[in-house]
C-alpha cells in the first residue's frame, strides 16, 4: 500500500477531491453486536479461559460418566473406600495409597483402577461425581434461568411503573424475606413430589427477589435516559421498552448477580437434601457429594476434593465470564 | 423526614403484622408436633398435651391469642427448652450470633475492600483474575468445607486458637472468619465492577489534577461513590449473617441464633419460629430502612425518597 | 408572509413537579404562545429555565398541571384515543443528547423502525427496511449504515438518526430539543443546514429548543425568551436582534461570544451577576429582578404581564408599561 | 457478650491438664431440653437429672439399686411396697421427705409430663384411671406414710418396680422450693434443688453446663469425681477436633472417623440398646405378605452393612431385643437364648419370595421405602434399596428421603410401604420392645396384629415367676418373627474415644446415659 | 525568545485501543510554547487530541491504555515527562493547574465543596487548618460565590452548574498556578454564565499573571480571550498563528471552515451555513499524507500521499498545509471562496 519513496513533483499539486459519499463511510466492515461483543470475548483473557472450562465441564458432566464401565449407583461393599489410582499419575498422588500409605488396591488385591477412588459402598466415584455435576449444574441453571425471568419481570415492571405499584411490589419482596423460606420450601415439597422440578420450584419462590431488587435499581437509573423518553414519542408499549430498551441495558448487573445465584443454587440444593427435602439418593449432587465428603475429609480427603475442584473450577470460570460477557456488553466500553 | 420516617415506619409495621400472619397460618401446615420424641408418645398423651398448650383450639384462635401476647410483648414459651421463653432464648442467642457476624462482616469488608481494589486498579490483568478467583473461591467453596479446615489446621496442627467451645474472645475469630468469606465475595465482586465505573468519571481526574497522592484518591474519593451498590447488597447480607449461620455455629459451637431457627422449624417449636421470624424480618425491614437512609448519607444527591 | 395558520396554542400552560417533602418546582408557570404552520419558533433561556418542560408537555411526555395545548384547534386533553395516536404521529422530538437518545444496543434500522411498527403495522419488514434506507438517505447517510449500532457513529452522525428517527412517522410538527447543543460546531452547521432542507421539502414545523441564540437566530422566524419558567419575550428574530426589549434579552445577546478578535476587544458585555434563581423559591414579582440591572422598586411588587407591545413583539417588563 | 468469660478463663486453663485432678471434660450433642424431672423425656435430661438427682432407686452397674429407699417392703400379694427413706439432704438444707415424692410423683401428672405413662406401666395404682381423666390425682397410689415411710401401691405385682423406679420421671420434688420458683422452676441452675452426687453448679445455656461434687450427698464418700464439664458440641468433627486438642476426654466418634482411629488406645466400641428396624405397612397389598417381608428380610447381607456403610460399632441384628440387653434370671443372654431369627441365606430369601410373590398374585412390587433425613439412615437406605434391587429382581424399591418429623407423621397415619425406624428402650427389660408390637399400641403404627401374640404379651405382665416370664418373653419374639411382623436392621453401637485413665464410668442401655457416681480419673 | 515558560515539543500520544487491534494516534507530533502572562487558545473538532494534549502535560492520562511516545514538556528547564509520579503530584495542582470541561462531573459528588477545595490546598502548602479554611473561603469570595462560608459545606449537586464551574476554578487557582490549563471551561455552560466565567478569568490573569491554555472549539470564546491560537486537526496542530492572523488570515482549509460554518448574528438568515463535509478520520487508521485531505475543498494529490510540511507564513503564523508550497499555484484557495470569512474585518474596517 505505501507508495514507494517518491519525489514530491509538481504534477501532484493538482486538485483532486475523493468521491463525495466516502466523507460519510465509516471504515470497517460493519459489525453487529453480538459479533463484536463475541470478539470482544475472545479477546478478554479471563473470560476465554472461563468459558472453555465452562465447555470441558459440561462435557465432562455429559462423557465422564460414560468413560467409566461403572454406573453411577453400583455397589460393591468388596471394593469400598478405595484411594484415587490413575496408572502413570501416580506422582499426582494417584497411587492408591491411604492416609496411612497402605496400598489398597494391592491390599485388597483390586486389579481395576478408579480415578477418583470409591465411597462406602465401593461406588465409582468418578462417575458420581460427573453425574452429581450434571445435576447440579442444571437444577443451577434452571434456576438461576427462572430467577433471572421472574425476577426481570417483576423488578422491571416495579422501576418502571414507579410510584405506588412500586411501593406495593416492594412491600411484597420484604414479605416473602421475611417469612422463613424454609417452612415455604418444606410446605412446597410436601405437597409436589420431591425431586428435582420441586427443588428448582422450591427454591425460586424466594430466590428471585435478589434479582428482581438489582433490576429495579438499574431501571429505576435507565428509564429517564433519553432513548425510553424517545420510544414514548414513538407511541412504543411500556412492556416494548421494559424489553427492549430497559433490560438490555441492565446486563451488566443482571450478569452478576446471575453469577451469585448459581452458586447458592448448588448449596442450596445439598442444604435441602442434608435435611431430607432434596435430591432422593442414590442420586447425588455436587452439593451432596461434598457435603459427604466433609464429613470424611481427614481419613478420606479425596472423596472432598474431587467435587469441590470442580464446583469451584465451575464457580470460577463462570465468573470471570460474567465479568468478560460485562465488559463486552458494555456499550462504554466500546471504541 | 420526620414524617418520612414516621411514614416507614407505618409501613414496617404493616409489613411485619402480614410476615407474622402469614407464618403464622403456614407454620401450622408444617408436618408433625411441636413435642420432641413423640416417637414415645401414646395418642392419648399427645391429646392431653395438645390441650395443655392449647394446640387443639382452632387456628384462628391461637392466631388471636397469639397476636393478644405479642402486643404484650410476649413471645411464648419454648416446646423444646420447655418452660423457657421465647423472649429469653432470643435475647439469649442473639448476641453471640451477632458478635460473630459483625466482626465478619468488617473484615470482610475490609479484605472484600482491598481485593475489590486490586482487582479495579489492575483490570485484566493477571492480579485482577487472581483477586476474582480468590473471591470466587470464597462463594464456591462452601463455608462449612473452609470452617472445618480452618479447625483442622489453625485450631489442631498449629494450636493457634482454640478449636472450638466459647469461652473468650479468641473463640469468635475463627467463626468469623469462616463467615466474612461470603463478605470478601460479594464485597470484592461488587466493589470491582462499581470501581471500574467510577474509575472512569471525570471527578477522579479532577482529584488528581490537584496533585492528591494515589491513596487519598482511592480512599477518599474512589470508593464513597463505589459504595452504593455495596451496601444494598451488604445490606441484607449484614442481617442474614448476624442472626446465624447454621453451619458455623454448629462446627464452632457458637449458641447464636442459627442453628437455634433452623432446628425450631425442624422440630415444629412454633414459638421459637414466630419470635425468630419476628426478629429476622423486624431487623430486615430495618436494614432496608437504614440502606436507604445511608444512600442518603454515602451520595448527598440521593434524597430521602430513594429506595433501591 | 402569507397567512398564518395556528398549528399550537399554548394557553396559561403550568408544569409543576413535586419534588417530595411537600415541595413544589414549578417548571413552567402560566406561558402561552402561538406556534405557526410551516415556521420554525425558536426558544431560548438559560439552563433550567423550563424549554425542555415545555417541549415534552406538548408532546405529552408529561401532562400539564394546568392550561391547555391545542393541536389543530383542539385541546389534546379533549382528544379520543384514534385522535391522540394520530397526534402523536404529527408530532416527533429530537433529542437534546445524541448519545443518550439513542439505545446503544439497538441497531440503526431497530431505532428508525421503531416507530413505523408502532405506526403502520401493516408494513411488511422488507417494506419497513425501504423506508428506512430512504430516510437514511436523506438526512445524508446510506444504506449501509442500517445495520451498525450507535456507538459506531460520530455525534453528528448520531443525531442524523435521531432525525430520521423522528421523520419516519413522518410528522408535521418537530420538537428539536437542543439537537445541537452537543455537537461540536462544525458538525453543528451540517444539522442545521439538514434541518433547514428537511423543513422546505416536507413542510415542516419546528419549535427549536436551544440557549445559543446566534444559532437559533440563523434558523428560526420568531425567538421566545424564557427565564426561570415565564416567557419574557417573543418576537421575529430580526426584530429581536435589532431591538431587543427585556434586560434578560439584551444581557443575553450580549453575551453571545462573537468570532472575532476584534469585535470582542472593544465590546461591552451586560455581565449579568449571580445565578439562576432556585425554581422550588422563584424571587416575588419579576422572577428577573435579582439579577437585573434595570430593577425598580416595582419589579419586586408585582408580575408583570405578558403582553403585545408592538406588532408580534410580546414582552414581559416593567420597563414597557 | 462476653460477661462470663473473665471467670471461665483460668477455668479453661485448668481444663487444658485435664484427668489432672478429678475433673472430667465430655460434650454433649444437644443442650439440656429441661431440668424438670416431670418434663423430662429424652436421653440428656435424663443424664443430668439422675447424677443431680436420686430416687428411691438408682440404676447400678447392671441392675438397680436402692437409692434414696434404704429399704423396700413389698407386701405379701406383691401390691403394696413400703419404702423407708436415708437422711438425704437437698442441696438448700431441707430433708429430703415421703412428702417429696408423693408431691413430684402427682405433680406429672398435673403437669401433663411427657412420660406420665411410665406410671401406668408400673403398675401403679389408678395411674391409667387418672390419665384418662376418670379419677383424680390425689387417687394415685403413693402415699407418705411419715416423714420417712412412703408406700406404693400396685395394680398388679411386678418384678420391674425397681427397674422403673430409676427412670427420671419418678425422681422427688420439693413441694415448697417448686412453688417458690413459680414458672422459672428449674429454668436455671440456680432454680433447681439436688439430692444426688453431683449438684449443677452452672449451666449456660446450648453451650456447657457444670457439674460438681455434692458434699451433702448421703453417699459422698464413693463419688470421687470433682467436677464435669459438659460442652454442647452438635458437630463430630468438632468433637473430635476437642478430644485432640485435649479439651475433652469423651467423645463418640462418627463412623467416618472409625478407620482413622480404630487402632488408637482410646478407642473402645460398645454396644448400644437402640434398635433399627423396618416398620412394614401390614396393610400394603404384598408388604402384608409374610413371605414377601420375610423374604425382604433375609435378602441382604446385614454384616457387611455394619461393618463397612456404617463401621461404628453397629452390629448385625437378627431378632427384636438386641445383643447385651436383657439377660434370663439364669444369667443368659436373651439374644443367646433366641439366637438369630430369620437368618438365612439369599437363595432362601428369593423362594420365599418368589412364594409371596404367587401368593398375592403379581408379578413384581414396587415399594416405596421412606427414611427421615438422620445421619446414617440415608446410607443404610441406599445400600438396602441396592441390595434389595439385586438380590430380589422382581422388587424395586423407591427410596423417600423426608424430615424427622414428616416420618412420625406418615408412620403414625400409616402412610408409608416401608420405613426405618428405631427404638430406644424405656426401662432395662424385654418388654419395652416386645410391648410395642400388640394391637392397636401407641408404638405398632402399622397395623399389625395377631391374637396369639397379644395373648401372651398379656400374659407375660401378670406372670411373677421370673424364669416363666423370661420364656414367654422370648416365645413372643418368636412369634413376631414367624410372622416376619419387622424386619430388624442393627443394633447402633457406639465408637468411643475415652482418655484411658478415666475408670468406673456407667453406661446404661436405657434412661440416662452415664452415671459419674463411681467414676474417677486415675493417677491421682 | 527564550522566556517561555513552557515549551511542548514533538509530543505523540497513543492509546492501545481496547480490543488490541491497533494504536490510537491520537496526539502526533505537537509543539508549542507558552509565554508568561500569556493566553493560548488550541482549537480543533471533538476528538482532535485537545484534551489528551492537556492531560498529558500534567500526566493524567490513564496508565493503562496510554503512551506518551516521544517528545519533551519542558517546564522551568525540566522535562515534565522524565518526572516520577512522586515530583508529579507536587507539580500538579500548585504550579500547573487544570479545569476540566464539564463542571457536572468535575466535581466529586459525595464531598463538600470545601473539602475537595481544601485537599488541594493542604497538599501543596504548610498552612494550620485555620488559615487553609480562610484562604479557601476567599478564593471562593474571590470567584464570585455568595456567602463562602456556608457554601463550603454544601455539596456540588447543591451547586448550579455555573457555581460549580467557578468552584473548579478557585480549586485550580488555590496555589497562584504558574500555567494553568482550561479544558473547555465553559462549553456545558450558558452564554450569560459563560461570560461571567471568561471575565473572571480574564480579571484574575491580570492579577496574577498565570499563563494560559484555553481549550475549546468555540471560536467566539477565543476570540475573546486568546493572544495566540493554535488549532489542532486529528491530532496534529495544523496551523499556528495570533488571533488576528488565525481570524482574519487564515491559512488551512479547516481552519477557513471552521470559521465559515459558524453562523453570525450580523449575517441574513438566508446564507446557507458552509458546514465541513465529512467527519474527521479514524485515528486507529490514519491516512497517508495529509489527515484532513479527505474533506479538504481544494485537496491535491500530493495531500493523499504526503505528509505537509510546516511553512512559515509569518514570524508568528506557522501553517501545515501543501497549499502553502510554492508549486500549488493552480488549485483554487478556499479562503477565496468564502468571502464571508472577512466580513468582520471589513465591518471594522
Ligand atoms: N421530572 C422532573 N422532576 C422534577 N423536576 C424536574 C423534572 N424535569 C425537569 N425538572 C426541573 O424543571 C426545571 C426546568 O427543567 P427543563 O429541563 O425544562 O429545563 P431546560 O430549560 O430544558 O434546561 P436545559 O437547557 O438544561 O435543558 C429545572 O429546574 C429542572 O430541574
Ligand atoms: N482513555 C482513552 N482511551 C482511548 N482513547 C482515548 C482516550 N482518551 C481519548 N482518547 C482518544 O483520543 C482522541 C483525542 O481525544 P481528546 O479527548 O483529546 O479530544 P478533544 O480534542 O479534547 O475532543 P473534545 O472536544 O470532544 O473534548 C479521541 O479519538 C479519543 O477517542
Ligand atoms: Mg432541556
Ligand atoms: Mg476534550
Amino acid at each position: 500500500m505505501r507508495p514507494q519513496k517518491q519525489e514530491i513533483t509538481q504534477d501532484l499539486f493538482v486538485h483532486s477531491p475523493l468521491e463525495t459519499s466516502k466523507g460519510e463511510e465509516i471504515s470497517g466492515t460493519p459489525v453487529t453486536f453480538w459479533s463484536e461483543a463475541w470478539r470482544r470475548l475472545k479477546k478478554n483473557r479471563g473470560a476465554f479461559i472461563g468459558l472453555i472450562t465452562i465447555i470441558l465441564f459440561s462435557v465432562m458432566a455429559l462423557l465422564g460418566p460414560l468413560l467409566s464401565e461403572h454406573s453411577y449407583l453400583e455397589q460393591d461393599l468388596a471394593r469400598s473406600n478405595l484411594p484415587p489410582k490413575v496408572e502413570s499419575l501416580e506422582w499426582l498422588g494417584f497411587d492408591g495409597k491411604d492416609v496411612n500409605g497402605i496400598d489398597q488396591y494391592e491390599a485388597r488385591g483390586i486389579t481395576e483402577s478408579f480415578w477418583f477412588g470409591t465411597d462406602e459402598f465401593g461406588r465409582d466415584l468418578w462417575t458420581r461425581v460427573w453425574t452429581g455435576t450434571q445435576i447440579s449444574l442444571f437444577i443451577a441453571i434452571v434456576a438461576a434461568l427462572l430467577d433471572l425471568i421472574i425476577g426481570v419481570v417483576y423488578g422491571g415492571i416495579s422501576a418502571f411503573y414507579g410510584g405506588r405499584l412500586d411501593n406495593a411490589m416492594q412491600r411484597v419482596i420484604e414479605v416473602l424475606i421475611g417469612i422463613p423460606n424454609l417452612i415455604v420450601i418444606i410446605l412446597f415439597i410436601l405437597i409436589l413430589e420431591p425431586g428435582i422440578t420441586s427443588i428448582i420450584l422450591a427454591m425460586v419462590i424466594t430466590g428471585w427477589v435478589g434479582m428482581a431488587r438489582v433490576v429495579r435499581g438499574q431501571i429505576l437509573q435507565l428509564k429517564g435516559q433519553e432513548y425510553v423518553l424517545a420510544a414514548r414519542t414513538l407511541a412504543t408499549s411500556n412492556a416494548k421498552i421494559i424489553w427492549k430498551h430497559l433490560v438490555p441495558n441492565a446486563m451488566g448487573s443482571i450478569i452478576i448477580t446471575l453469577m451469585f445465584t448459581i452458586p447458592t443454587a448448588i448449596f442450596f440444593e445439598a442444604f435441602l437434601s442434608f435435611i431430607g427435602l432434596g435430591l432422593q439418593p442414590p442420586f447425588a449432587s455436587l452439593g451432596v457429594l461434598i457435603e459427604d465428603g466433609y464429613k470424611s475429609m481427614r481419613f478420606f480427603s479425596y472423596k472432598l476434593i474431587f467435587p469441590a475442584i470442580v464446583i469451584s473450577a465451575i464457580m470460577i470460570s463462570f465468573n470471570l465470564l460474567g465479568d468478560g460477557l460485562r465488559d463486552a456488553l458494555d456499550p462504554k466500553m466500546r471504541k | 423526614m420526620k414524617g418520612y420516617v414516621a411514614e416507614r415506619l407505618l409501613y414496617m409495621l404493616i409489613t411485619l403484622f402480614i410476615i407474622v400472619s402469614i407464618t403464622f397460618f403456614l407454620m401450622q401446615l408444617l408436618p408433625g408436633t411441636p413435642f420432641t420424641n413423640p416417637e414415645k408418645l401414646s395418642p392419648e398423651q399427645l391429646e392431653l398435651m395438645n390441650e395443655k398448650y392449647g394446640l387443639n383450639e382452632p387456628v384462628a384462635m391461637q392466631y388471636v391469642k397469639y397476636l393478644g401476647s405479642l402486643i404484650q410483648g410476649d413471645l411464648g414459651i419454648s416446646y423444646q427448652y420447655e418452660g423457657r421463653s421465647v423472649n429469653e432464648i432470643l435475647i439469649e442467642r442473639i448476641g453471640p450470633s451477632f458478635l460473630i457476624g459483625f466482626q465478619a462482616l468488617v473484615f470482610g469488608a475490609l479484605v472484600g475492600l482491598m481485593l475489590g481494589i486490586t482487582s479495579a486498579l489492575n483490570h485484566n490483568s493477571f492480579l485482577d483474575y487472581g483477586s476474582v478467583t480468590i473471591a470466587v473461591l470464597g462463594m464456591s467453596i462452601p463455608s462449612f468445607v473452609f470452617a472445618a479446615l480452618l479447625q483442622y489446621f489453625i485450631g489442631v496442627k498449629l494450636g493457634w486458637l482454640p478449636v472450638a467451645l466459647w469461652e473468650g474472645y479468641e473463640n469468635t475469630i475463627m467463626p468469623s472468619l469462616a463467615l466474612s468469606v461470603t463478605v470478601i465475595a460479594t464485597v470484592a465482586r461488587f466493589i470491582r465492577t462499581e470501581m471500574l465505573e467510577v474509575l472512569g468519571q471525570d471527578y477522579i481526574v479532577t482529584a488528581r489534577a490537584k496533585g492528591i497522592s494515589e491513596k487519598a484518591v482511592v480512599f477518599k474519593h474512589i470508593i464513597r461513590n463505589a459504595m452504593i451498590p455495596v451496601v444494598t447488597m451488604l445490606g441484607p447480607l449484614a442481617v442474614a449473617i448476624m442472626t446465624g449461620t447454621l453451619v458455623i455455629e454448629k462446627i464452632f459451637t457458637v449458641p447464636g441464633l442459627g442453628e437455634q431457627f433452623t432446628k425450631s422449624i425442624l422440630v415444629n417449636d412454633y414459638s421459637v419460629i414466630m419470635g425468630v421470624t419476628l426478629m429476622y424480618s423486624a431487623l430486615f425491614i430495618g436494614i432496608v430502612f437504614i440502606v436507604d437512609i445511608l444512600y442518603g448519607i454515602i451520595d448527598p444527591r440521593i434524597s430521602f425518597k430513594g429506595g433501591a | 408572509m402569507k397567512e398564518k395558520e395556528k398549528l399550537i396554542e399554548v394557553k396559561n400552560l403550568k408544569k409543576y413537579f413535586s419534588i417530595g417533602k411537600g415541595k413544589v418546582l414549578k417548571a413552567v408557570d402560566d406561558v402561552s404562545f402561538d406556534i405557526y404552520k410551516g415556521e420554525t419558533l425558536g426558544l431560548v433561556g438559560e439552563s433550567g429555565c423550563g424549554k425542555s418542560t415545555i417541549g415534552r408537555t406538548i408532546i405529552q411526555l408529561y401532562n400539564a398541571t394546568s392550561g391547555q395545548v391545542n393541536y389543530d384547534g383542539k385541546d389534546s386533553r379533549e382528544k379520543s384515543a384514534v385522535e391522540l395516536k394520530k397526534m402523536k404521529r404529527n408530532m416527533q422530538m429530537i433529542f437534546q443528547d445524541p448519545y443518550s437518545s439513542l439505545n446503544p444496543r439497538m441497531t440503526v434500522l431497530e431505532i428508525i423502525s421503531e416507530g413505523i411498527g408502532n405506526h403502520e403495522a401493516h408494513l411488511n419488514t422488507k417494506e419497513k427496511e425501504a423506508k428506512v434506507y430512504h430516510l437514511l438517505e436523506s438526512v445524508g447517510l446510506n444504506k449501509s449504515h442500517a445495520q451498525r449500532y450507535p456507538h459506531e457513529f460520530s455525534g453528528g452522525q448520531r443525531q442524523r438518526i435521531g432525525i430520521a428517527r423522528a421523520l419516519a412517522v413522518e410528522p408535521e410538527f418537530i420538537i428539536a430539543d437542543e439537537p445541537i447543543a452537543a455537537l461540536d460546531v462544525s458538525i453543528q452547521a451540517q444539522i442545521v443546514n439538514l434541518m433547514q432542507e428537511l423543513q422546505q421539502k416536507k413542510e415542516l414545523t419546528y419549535l427549536f429548543i436551544a440557549h445559543d441564540l446566534s444559532m437559533v437566530k440563523h434558523i428560526s422566524d420568531r425567538i421566545a425568551v424564557m427565564y426561570l419558567g415565564a416567557m419574557v419575550e417573543l418576537s421575529d428574530s430580526e426584530n429581536l436582534y435589532d431591538h431587543p426589549l427585556h434586560p434578560y434579552t439584551q444581557a443575553l445577546l450580549s453575551a453571545i461570544p462573537i468570532p472575532d478578535p476584534k469585535i470582542e476587544r472593544t465590546r461591552e458585555r451586560i455581565i449579568l451577576e449571580g445565578d439562576l434563581p432556585n425554581p422550588v423559591d422563584p424571587p416575588s414579582g419579576c422572577r428577573f429582578r435579582t439579577r437585573c440591572p434595570k430593577a425598580m422598586q416595582m419589579c419586586s411588587e408585582s408580575v408583570p404581564i405578558w403582553e403585545e407591545v408592538s406588532s408580534n413583539h410580546f414582552v414581559a417588563c416593567h420597563l414597557y408599561h | 457478650n462476653f460477661d462470663k468469660s473473665k471467670e471461665t478463663d483460668s477455668k479453661a486453663s485448668e481444663s487444658e491438664t485435664t484427668a489432672a485432678g478429678q475433673v472430667l471434660n465430655m460434650v454433649e450433642a444437644s443442650e439440656i431440653p429441661t431440668m424438670d424431672s416431670a418434663h423430662a423425656h429424652d436421653n440428656v435430661s435424663f443424664t443430668v437429672l439422675s447424677n443431680v438427682n436420686e430416687g428411691l432407686y438408682r440404676l447400678g452397674e447392671d441392675k438397680p439399686e436402692l437409692a434414696i429407699a434404704s429399704d423396700d417392703q413389698v407386701s405379701e400379694d406383691g401390691l403394696v411396697h413400703t419404702f423407708t427413706l436415708r437422711d438425704a439432704k437437698w442441696s438448700n438444707g431441707e430433708p429430703v421427705t415421703a412428702d417429696d415424692f408423693v408431691y413430684a410423683w402427682q405433680r406429672v401428672f398435673n403437669e401433663t409430663g411427657h412420660y406420665a405413662s411410665m406410671f401406668e406401666t408400673a403398675n401403679i395404682l389408678h395411674a391409667s384411671e387418672i390419665l384418662k381423666g376418670e379419677k383424680s390425682v390425689d387417687e394415685l397410689g403413693v402415699k407418705a406414710l411419715d416423714e420417712k415411710t412412703l408406700e406404693v401401691t400396685l395394680t398388679a405385682p411386678t418384678a420391674l418396680l425397681g427397674q422403673y423406679l430409676t427412670f427420671p420421671t419418678f425422681l422427688p420434688q420439693n413441694q415448697e422450693f417448686v412453688e417458690s420458683q413459680g414458672n422459672k422452676y428449674a429454668l436455671e441452675a440456680s432454680e433447681l434443688l439436688y439430692n444426688g452426687p453431683f449438684v449443677l453448679s452452672e449451666w449456660k445455656h446450648d453451650e456447657s453446663w457444670k457439674y460438681e461434687k455434692n458434699p451433702e450427698y448421703w453417699d459422698a464418700v464413693s463419688v470421687k469425681l470433682e467436677e464435669i464439664n459438659v460442652f454442647v458440641v452438635k458437630e463430630d468433627a468438632t468433637q473430635l477436633n476437642l478430644y485432640e486438642t485435649n479439651k475433652v476426654d469423651i467423645i463418640n466418634l462418627s463412623s467416618a472417623s472409625v478407620d482413622q482411629y480404630k487402632d488408637n488406645g482410646d478407642f473402645i466400641a460398645l454396644a448400644d440398646s437402640e434398635i433399627f428396624f423396618l416398620r412394614f405397612n401390614h396393610n400394603h397389598e404384598a408388604l402384608g405378605n409374610e413371605n414377601i417381608r420375610r423374604a425382604i428380610d433375609m435378602s441382604w447381607d446385614k454384616k457387611a452393612h455394619v461393618d463397612t456403610i456404617l463401621n461404628n460399632g453397629s452390629s448385625a441384628l437378627y431378632g427384636l431385643v438386641p445383643k447385651g440387653f436383657s439377660v434370663s434370671p439364669d444369667g443368659e443372654d436373651f439374644r443367646e437364648l433366641n439366637g438369630d431369627l430369620n437368618a438365612d441365606t439369599i437363595e432362601k430369601a428369593q423362594e420365599f419370595f418368589a412364594k409371596g410373590l404367587e401368593e398375592v398374585g403379581q408379578d413384581s412390587v414396587e415399594i416405596t421405602l421412606t427414611v427421615s433425613a438422620v445421619e446414617g439412615n440415608d446410607k443404610t437406605a441406599e445400600y438396602l434399596k441396592n441390595q434389595l434391587e439385586t438380590n430380589l429382581p422382581e422388587l424395586s424399591v423407591d427410596i423417600k428421603l423426608v424430615p424427622v418429623e414428616q416420618r412420625y407423621e406418615l408412620e403414625t397415619a400409616k402412610e408409608y410401604d416401608m420405613v426405618i425406624s428405631a427404638w430406644g428402650p424405656d426401662y432395662v427389660d424385654p418388654m419395652t420392645y416386645i410391648g410395642m408390637w400388640v394391637t392397636d399400641g401407641s408404638a405398632n403404627r402399622m397395623d399389625y396384629s395377631n391374637p396369639d401374640y397379644d395373648a401372651i404379651v398379656n400374659k407375660i405382665n401378670s406372670e411373677n415367676d421370673p424364669s416363666k416370664r423370661y420364656q414367654m418373653l422370648l416365645d413372643a419374639e418368636k412369634i413376631l418373627f414367624e410372622d416376619a411382623a419387622i424386619a430388624p436392621l442393627y443394633q447402633r453401637g457406639l465408637a468411643v474415644l475415652q482418655r484411658t485413665n478415666i475408670k468406673g464410668l456407667v453406661r446404661h442401655p436405657s434412661g440416662p446415659d452415664f452415671s459419674f457416681k463411681w467414676a474417677n480419673v486415675e493417677g491421682e | 525568545m527564550e522566556d517561555y515558560i513552557l515549551k511542548v515539543d514533538n509530543l505523540h500520544v497513543s492509546f492501545r485501543s481496547h480490543d488490541d487491534i491497533g494504536e490510537i494516534k491520537a496526539v502526533r507530533g505537537v509543539s508549542f510554547e507558552l509565554k508568561k502572562g500569556e493566553t493560548l487558545a488550541i482549537v480543533g473538532e471533538s476528538g482532535s487530541g485537545k484534551s489528551v494534549t492537556a492531560k498529558s502535560l500534567m500526566r493524567l492520562l490513564p496508565k493503562q491504555n496510554s503512551m506518551i511516545k516521544q517528545g519533551s514538556v519542558i517546564y522551568e528547564k525540566k522535562d515534565l515527562l522524565k518526572y516520577s509520579n512522586k515530583e508529579m503530584q507536587k507539580i500538579r495542582g500548585s504550579e500547573i493547574s487544570m479545569i476540566f470541561q464539564d463542571p457536572m462531573t468535575s466535581l466529586n459528588p459525595t464531598m463538600t465543596i470545601g473539602k475537595q477545595i481544601i485537599e488541594g490546598l493542604r497538599k501543596h502548602q504548610v498552612m494550620e487548618k485555620k488559615e487553609v479554611i480562610k484562604r479557601a473561603t476567599e478564593l471562593l469570595e474571590l470567584v464570585g460565590i455568595p456567602s463562602p462560608k456556608e457554601r463550603m459545606k454544601n455539596f456540588p449537586h447543591q451547586f448550579s452548574g455555573g457555581m460549580r464551574q467557578r468552584v473548579v476554578i478557585a480549586m485550580a487557582l488555590a496555589s497562584n498556578p504558574t500555567v494553568l490549563l482550561a479544558d473547555e471551561p465553559t462549553t456545558a455552560l450558558d452564554v450569560t454564565i459563560q461570560a461571567q466565567i471568561l471575565e473572571l478569568m480574564k480579571n484574575l490573569q491580570k492579577k496574577t499573571g498565570t499563563a494560559i491554555i484555553i481549550i475549546t472549539h468555540d471560536l467566539g470564546v477565543v476570540a475573546s480571550m486568546a493572544q495566540r491560537v493554535a488549532v489542532m486537526y486529528a491530532g496534529e496542530i495544523v496551523e499556528t498563528g495570533t488571533v488576528d492572523e488565525i481570524f482574519y488570515e487564515p491559512k488551512h482549509p479547516y481552519t477557513i471552515g471552521l470559521l465559515l460554518s459558524m453562523p453570525k448574528l450580523h449575517s441574513s438568515r438566508s446564507l446557507k451555513l458552509i458546514p465541513i463535509p465529512g467527519t474527521p478520520p479514524d485515528l486507529g487508521q490514519l491516512p497517508e499524507g495529509c489527515a484532513f485531505a479527505a474533506r479538504c475543498p481544494s485537496v491535491m494529490k500530493v495531500c493523499h500521499t504526503f505528509p505537509p510540511t510546516m511553512t512559515e507564513v509569518s514570524e508568528t503564523h506557522v501553517v501545515s498545509c501543501w497549499l502553502e508550497d510554492k508549486r500549488a499555484t493552480r488549485v483554487e484557495r478556499l479562503s477565496e471562496l468564502g468571502g464571508s470569512v472577512n466580513e468582520g474585518k471589513r465591518k471594522v474596517n
